[in-house]
């Protein structure tokens, strides 16, 4: 477990912005669980899709300032929440490696670097390091009653060759994060099929045809809510969910949490840390159906048996 | 010593880059050399002819010839030395032609080299010592390895030719791969109907003894004297007694075992036989499923058995018989197909492997033959057939194609339009591989008469949705992706070397390539053989094959047997390490690394000394290159041949 | 459409592909596995498995002026699935650096909102929302479009009118900077 | 780096090869007239196993200026294992020469299969132009010529 | 009870059960000692009776082993020592059965040339009347002269680099095993040598070896070679060198030993210290050992179940990247 271990902290420009609440939670759950953050002194944007689509040594160099930044704090190993700021800073230091590529991004930049760094999402962190089972035992309040659809998105763990994070098909993380937290996942085949990214602002059509898939198929399974963990896919999902309704002529009212709003509650934090009323579709249904079941359940008894259960569906 | 040199024209293959007098000319200088001339062919009647006058006139104690590669003619020439009376390894060659005349243009440096080449020759041979091939006796009896339709093809050759065989299946029955299927290719011929008589063959010819649910625990000697220990493993079952009647399979209580026989299409009690046609037909219990082995209390089959068959306490056993070659025949396995996360990795039960919907097609199957979803029961409608899982795949190590899954998704597709003609077939591909007698043709029948739709391209992903499979996938031919909700998706699930061949090939002391399969001698010219002498390969352990070639194979590697083990006794070749037993300090070090286990401590006057064994050495050499005071050397290529090659070029 | 001259493959279009996306395109066998999967497939011109053809057939103009090489939304599907572990959607980005560099025209609305988000990184060191939209909106004139969901994320307090610039602005700044005046290929003696 | 040009003086290389793979690549090399520097010199050996390190040394000082090791590719062996030993101990061995004062690259070590004709070809073309790179190679002067190989001692009885 | 007298103790209890037990007694002069073999309870008198005491232990007895193989000895090791004895049983050499080993705190043994070359000049080691340590230092007497030397700087130098004070196997010990010391062996030696240019290499050898009598006390003193009376060195079938005095057969008989000794050698360090002309020899080996050690994480006299690297094989090796070249 990691508690006690200290990483630099990328946010990203979303977390000041249209994720504001992932960023709040994510550093309340990081806290509670140990994880010590300090964030990137001065960070820039990581140049997000637009850059690497641009050209990949501008996007490394974008990449590049903040990690020299972490070199500032004498830290190589960074989180973020947000998988597209890991996939750029993740690909940076792969791309890096790579014979000619670091002069190039070195031209570029003020500080090269000096040192090899690690980027990793949060969700990795608290998965492996901390991982479910001792999540699940500092759960307070159960989440018993809620039925969530996990939704990975594209990034986090694909390519598997170059990620390194749980599986490339049918990633686990989410799911047993959520079972430890005493919800019921239900089995989503399309956890990882793309939402339609950045394409919401060039045309929200793309958006709406893919995110409506995700959505109709959730629905199908009777979900109360999807849990995610990226500011790009909750927005598509949430904030763009009526033009989603409206392209396939129907409404879903499915509130998309973020997984860390969902610990949050399971851990007993406060709730302003957590940022609820931020999401645009409201989550009180949802979230009324906490348990519903089994009240009556000591907390710290429920926490076990749910890992239990958890490893044997795992 | 008295050498003659042969310089080799070969016409102007060597002539034109080389100036072959010339070498001719520093040849009669080197030491020992009385005689040297160039030759147009030498490899020609009148070019061995010249070779042998020479040997007889001038008393040549040895020869060189410089021509081509030796891996090419040094039979040759050993045979026309050896006719003109000279041992035949007091010969040496030079390789002027693939390593000078046809790879340098600069024609005075081809000649110098040429001349150090032969200098080199005159050294190593100077060095050179009479070699006499030994006569070993040979044990006229086969080993068979695996029992599938290419061991059996073997088997029965072989006592066909009057050679005792001696079969070891791991299962509890021989048949294979085959055994499971339903039809075979091109013909659409019952498979059993074609391999049951085969098999029944096996039990009742004289000179086969099987050992089924047996493997090979260890294997020493050498061609014509390999000393075999067969493991036995516990039926729980005196297989003397049992006469296969299958009462006690009816009775059982434990009915959810796996079914192995039917790829876990079904399941089996306890007590079993595989299938009905099985050979032998007798019951063997599986322990961990059995209610009374794995600890409770049961004992219903030993208490039904007529024959008193039930010994619960039965124990793996062992036998050892002598023989003197063995065929491995031990076929392959479909890779594991569940690392495609794409296909749900075996999470979704109407996701099946080819073998597994042979056994739904199969009237001896759990279905009867009745094609039946494995989720449901029920009868599907769209069934989508996807080719080349794990094969052509080089992100899970299978880079290679398996050869046989085009034609058998053809045929279950015209199957599937047999069981059920108002079902739809989709099969996926990347490219249709047929070439076989009548393969293109049947291809082709199963899209045309059997309307099966074929779509060129891959499927990225099958997921469900309600009771159907989204099968998502991509039309390369027309640019576009395609989707469909299927009810069954038919994986054709790529093979491999079985799980146990690396294993096996380390008793066997044969190589094996980067996936597992074995090596043969030679790609074009020993596809049957090994490196080891004795050991022969037949089917798919070789590499992935459909019937007919596994067959052909089977009979391949009998010939081969019964034309070793034709005489008595069998000729070794002398190229083999030998112990200086005076330097020999009894180290073990050579013991150690032989990959033949070909050397062998002996106590000498209560001192160890290393020992080889010539018949067991293949003559690699390793262990002189092993033994630190050279005690060890390896004829032919002593360290003082390669010294006094080394000190040719060096002192040039 | 005129039949494509074998003859005239562009060599070194597909060695600066390779180069530049460090993937081999002779490994390709054509199997279709990234278009079967690719969910941007249906806003293309040709499939993802058609370019990675186009471009072992050295097809420059067919494949720069393609449309799907902006649409690539980078879900990397196409990567992870292929069987013979090329990052595809590497090479599609490279294809679009490319098409950007050699001035195709592409996907216009793809292709000004990655400009207007890259100014506003520019010109703050962080994307600002708000600020790049508007710019998105003056230039491609599509002010109507997503303009309901401005309220409520106004309201909700995710989207600050104003940007959150850094401090060393000017770093990031050079970096855009350098990189226009073409310092990186300098760097690695010129453009691979 | 001097270039390797048809005028420069050829220099002494040795190369170890094992019969089933190497010295058939090289054939096939032949075969197909993959025309090679000629300073290369090849001895026959069963297997790249039968390659005691010390021939290469030997070499060295006896006046060799690049030695070439070529066997099987790793689990290709014909004798199933001697390649893996060759593997070990050739590596090893490479650490020895930089101590005495041979530049390690005097001295390399690979797999060529037997089909392996145009590898071959490679392998032969870059080793020359590495050891042309290099130069004729110091050697100890002072060494008379081994004394068995005098004519007249002809051969040793064990 | 001083170490001396534990392991005296521990010899006689040993005594009636072996042949006999290898120990370290006096030697030449005050300064040299030799090994002794105890057979009767009234030779332990003599056990490490010299001034320098343990300090003065500087043979490794672990030599004498495998000539004695099938019969039942003990012998006395310092930490070193044993992990020849280790080797020796790992390869089968000798039975671990017929050895029994005593082992004690070793705080280093003395390299005698560093001793030798203390000594005021045209002094000899023989002129040295009387020794004793006292604290950290060597307190010698050659006549009236008394010189002192610190203890440290006339250690030998691999005792810098122990990783094994105590015995790595052992029946017997006498008094109780330090920690084993955290150290690196960094082959600062080797890296001196190769500060040197390859030319300054190939001269620095061709100077040394040119030093050589050939008269083979290097690999006479070696417990790790097999050979003994059949060394190549002597052989003409195989015929590796010739028995000329030349440089490069001198030489090249070093590189022999060494690559007999490659994934084998502990280190002990007794070909160099039995070199009568001072030639580096260990330095080839030390070679090879830190390259098994790159390559094979393996030290050799460390395991006795281990099986030396060069007579294995991995099929997939992690540390060898053969096709780096090509």
């Amino acid at each position: 477990m990691t508690t006690g271990k200290t990483f630099a902290y990328y946010p990203g420009c979303s977390g000041s912005g249209t994720s504001v609440e992932y960023d709040k939670s994510s550093r309340a759950v990081c806290e509670a669980l140990g994880i010590r953050l300090v964030d990137l002194p001065d960070w820039n944007c990581c140049g997000s899709t637009p850059a690497h689509q641009v050209d990949h040594v501008l996007s490394a160099a974008l990449s590049a300032r903040n990690l020299a930044q972490a070199e500032t704090l004498g830290l190589c190993e960074t989180l973020t929440p947000c998988p597209s700021c890991l996939k750029n800073l993740h690909n940076a230091v792969e791309h890096l490696r790579e014979p000619g590529f670091g002069a190039r991004v070195n031209a570029l930049v003020e500080r090269p670097l000096t040192r090899e760094h690690s980027v990793k999402s949060v969700l990795q962190i608290i998965y492996e390091d901390v991982t479910p089972e001792k999540v699940a035992e500092k759960v307070t309040r159960t989440l018993n009653g809620l039925k969530l659809v996990p939704y990975y998105g594209c990034l986090m763990n694909r390519p598997g060759r170059s990620m390194h994070f749980d599986d490339e098909e049918n990633p686990q993380a989410l799911d047993k994060l959520m079972r430890a937290l005493g919800a019921e996942v239900l089995p989503f085949p399309l956890k990882q099929e793309c939402c339609g990214g950045a394409m919401g602002v060039p045309d929200n059509r793309i958006t709406s045809r893919l995110s409506g898939r995700l959505l109709e198929y959730a629905v199908s399974l009777g979900a109360d809510a999807f849990v995610v963990a990226c500011p790009l896919c909750q927005m598509n999902l949430d904030m763009r969910q009526a033009q989603a309704g409206d392209y396939y002529g129907r409404g879903f009212n499915l509130p998309v949490f973020y997984y860390t709003q969902l610990m949050g509650i399971a851990l007993g934090l406060d709730k302003t840390r957590l940022g609820l009323d931020k999401l645009i579709v409201k989550p009180a249904a949802a979230l009324a159906k906490i348990g519903r079941k089994a009240k009556e359940e000591a907390p710290a008894a429920s926490g076990a048996g749910r890992t239990a259960e958890a490893e044997v569906e795992a | 010593m008295k050498i003659g040199v042969f310089i080799c024209h070969c016409g102007s293959n060597i002539a034109a880059t080389v100036d072959v007098l010339k070498v001719v000319e520093s040849a009669k200088s080197m030491p020992e050399v009385v005689y040297a001339v160039n030759s147009m062919y030498t490899c020609s009647e009148p070019g061995q002819q010249a070779i042998e006058e020479a040997i007889k006139e001038r008393g040549l104690t040895g020869v060189v010839v410089a021509s081509c590669t030796p891996r090419m003619h040094e039979p040759t020439f050993r045979r026309t030395v050896e006719r003109a009376g000279l041992n035949r390894y007091m010969f040496e060659m030079a390789n002027i032609r693939e390593h000078v005349s046809w790879v340098g243009k600069d024609k005075a440096a081809n000649t110098a080299k040429a001349v150090d080449l032969v200098r080199m020759a005159v050294e190593k041979l100077r060095l050179d010592k009479v070699l006499i091939p030994k006569f070993i006796p040979a044990t006229r009896k086969v080993l068979v390895i695996g029992g599938g339709v290419a061991g059996i093809q073997a088997a029965l050759d072989c006592a066909e030719g009057g050679m005792d065989v001696v079969m070891v299946e791991s299962e509890p029955s021989i048949g294979g791969k085959m055994s499971k299927l339903d039809k075979t290719f091109p013909t659409v011929d019952c498979s059993s109907c074609v391999l049951g008589p085969r098999m029944v063959d096996v039990a009742q010819n004289e000179r086969i003894e099987l050992h089924a649910y047996s493997e090979i625990a260890s294997i020493s000697g050498y061609v014509g004297n390999f000393d075999v220990t067969i493991r036995k493993k516990a039926t729980y079952v005196d297989w003397d007694k049992c006469t296969g009647c299958g009462l006690c399979t009816e009775k059982c209580p434990s009915k959810k075992s796996y079914d192995r026989f039917n790829e876990g299409m079904g399941e089996t009690t306890a007590i079993n036989i595989p299938f009905p046609q099985a050979i032998p037909k007798k019951a063997t219990i599986t322990a961990a499923s059995c209610r009374l082995l794995s600890g409770g209390k049961c004992g219903v089959c030993a208490k039904i058995c007529t024959s008193q068959a039930v010994d619960y306490t039965q124990k793996d056993r062992e036998i050892t018989v002598k023989v003197g070659a063995v065929v491995a025949a031990t076929g392959y396995d479909l890779m594991d197909w569940t690392v495609y996360g794409e296909y749900g990795a075996g999470r979704y039960p109407d996701v099946i492997t080819s073998l597994q919907y042979e056994r739904l097609l199969s009237a001896s199957g759990p279905t009867g033959g009745h094609i039946r979803r494995p989720s449901d029961g029920r009868e599907p409608k769209e069934v989508v057939f996807i080719q080349c899982v794990g094969s052509r795949d080089p992100s899970v190590g299978r880079p290679y194609c398996s050869g046989f899954c085009c034609m058998y998704t053809a045929k279950q597709a015209i199957l599937t339009k047999d069981h059920i003609p108002d079902s739809r077939s989709y099969v996926f591909y990347m490219d249709i591989r047929s070439p076989g007698k009548g393969y293109d043709e049947f291809t082709r029948r199963a899209q045309e008469e059997y309307k099966a739709q074929y779509i060129r391209g891959r499927v990225s992903t099958v997921y469900p949705k309600g009771d159907k499979l989204v099968v998502k996938g991509v039309d390369t031919l027309v640019g576009e992706q395609v989707e469909l909700e299927a009810d069954l998706v038919v994986l054709a699930v790529g093979g491999e070397a079985s799980q146990n061949a690396p294993k096996l090939a380390e008793k066997l002391r044969i190589s094996y390539d980067g996936y597992g399969f074995f090596m043969e001698g030679h790609p074009k010219l020993k596809p049957v053989e090994t490196n080891t002498a004795g050991v022969y390969l037949a089917g798919s352990c070789q590499g992935l094959k459909d019937i007919p070639s596994s067959v052909a194979q089977g009979s391949a590697a009998a010939a081969k047997v019964l034309g070793l083990l034709s005489k008595d006794k069998l000729e070794s070749d002398p190229q083999t390490a030998g112990v200086d037993v005076k330097r020999c300090v009894g180290c073990r070090k050579c013991i150690n690394v032989c990959p033949f286990g070909a050397i062998r401590e002996v106590d000498m006057r209560g001192q160890i000394k290393a020992e080889v064994i010539e018949a067991v050495c293949q003559g690699c050499g390793l262990c002189t290159a092993t033994c630190p005071q050279g005690a060890v050397q390896l004829s032919h290529f002593t360290d003082n041949q390669v010294l006094a090659e080394v000190e040719a070029l060096c002192q040039s | 459409m005129e039949p494509i001259q074998l003859g005239n493959g562009d060599a070194e279009f597909i060695r600066k592909v390779e180069v530049e996306s460090r993937q081999d395109m002779k490994k390709c066998y054509q199997c279709g596995n990234c278009a079967a999967g690719c969910p941007m497939s249906f806003t293309y011109d040709y499939t993802a498995s058609q370019l990675i053809r186009l471009i072992q057939l050295g097809q420059r103009q067919r494949v720069l002026s393609s449309r799907a090489v902006w649409m690539c939304a980078t879900c990397e599907t196409c990567s992870t699935r292929c069987p013979n572990e090329i990052d595809v959607a590497r090479v599609l980005d490279v294809c679009r650096h490319m098409a950007r560099r050699e001035g195709y025209a592409g996907e216009r609305n793809v292709r000004l909102f990655a400009d207007a988000f890259l100014q506003s990184v520019r010109m703050n060191g962080r994307a600002h929302e708000l600020g790049l939209m508007a710019v998105f909106k003056l230039r491609t004139l599509k002010f109507f479009a997503d303009l309901s969901l401005a309220p409520a994320m106004l309201l909700k307090g995710k989207l600050p009118f104003l940007p959150h610039r850094i401090k060393a602005r000017n770093e990031v700044a050079d970096i855009f900077r350098r990189f226009k005046e073409g310092r990186a290929e300098d760097a690695a003696g010129g453009k691979p | 780096m001097p270039e390797l040009t048809e005028n420069t003086k050829e220099l002494r290389i040795v190369g170890f090869l094992c019969n089933w793979c190497s010295y058939g690549g090289a054939d096939t090399a032949g075969v197909g007239r993959f025309i090679q520097p000629t300073d290369l010199r090849i001895i026959r050996l069963p297997c790249s196993g039968r390659v005691n390190p010390l021939f290469i040394i030997k070499a060295l000082m006896s006046g060799a200026d690049g030695v070439l090791v070529s066997g099987c590719h790793p689990r290709d062996c014909h004798y199933a294992e001697g390649n893996f030993y060759a593997r070990r101990r050739l590596e090893v061995f490479k650490h020895l020469l930089p101590v005495l004062g041979i530049d390690r690259r005097r001295f390399e070590y690979t797999w060529v299969s037997a089909s392996e004709g145009p590898r071959w070809q490679k392998v032969v073309t870059d080793f020359t132009a590495q050891i042309h790179a290099l130069g004729p190679a110091k050697f100890f002067a002072d060494a008379p010529e081994l004394d068995f190989l005098k004519a007249g001692e002809g051969v040793m009885q064990p | 009870m001083a170490i001396h007298e534990q392991l005296k103790k521990i010899i006689l209890d040993t005594l009636p059960g072996v042949e006999c037990v290898i120990g370290w007694g006096p030697g030449q002069d005050a300064l040299h000692g030799s090994p002794v073999f105890m057979r009767k309870p009234e030779d332990v008198d003599s056990f490490m009776d010299t001034p320098l005491g343990a300090f003065g232990a500087v043979n490794n007895l672990a030599l004498f082993l495998p000539e004695l193989s099938g019969k039942k000895v003990g012998v006395v090791v310092k930490g070193c020592d044993s992990r020849s004895i280790v080797q020796l049983v790992a390869e089968k050499l000798i039975k671990r059965e017929e050895v029994v080993i005593i082992g004690f705190p070793c705080e280093g043994a003395a390299d005698l040339t560093k001793i030798e070359k203390a000594l005021p000049e045209g002094r000899e080691a023989g002129e040295v009347t009387g020794a004793a340590i006292v604290g950290e230092t060597l307190k010698l007497s050659l006549g009236s002269e008394e010189i002192s030397l610190g203890l440290a700087d006339i250690k030998a130098d691999k005792c810098t680099r122990c990783k094994t004070p105590g015995a790595v196997i052992s029946d017997a010990f006498a008094g109780i095993a330090g920690k084993a010391p955290e150290v690196r062996d960094e082959y600062a030696d080797l890296a001196a040598l190769e500060a040197m240019s390859l030319d300054e290499r190939f001269k620095f050898w061709e100077r040394e070896m040119s030093r050589c009598i050939r008269c083979y006390a290097c690999r006479n003193a070696c417990p790790l070679c097999v050979c003994r009376d059949h060394c190549v060195a002597g052989s003409r079938s195989p015929h590796w060198i010739t028995q000329t005095d030349s440089t490069r057969d001198k030489l090249m008989f070093q590189i022999i030993h060494a690559t007999h000794l490659a994934g084998r050698c502990t280190g002990c360090g007794e070909c160099q210290r039995a070199c009568p002309a001072g030639i580096p020899v260990l330095l080839l080996k030390r070679t090879f050992n830190r390259g098994v050690a790159e390559i094979f994480g393996y030290d050799a006299g460390m395991d006795t179940e281990a099986t030396p690297p060069l007579l294995t094989f991995q099929v997939e090796e992690a540390h060898i990247k053969e096709r780096e070249w090509q």
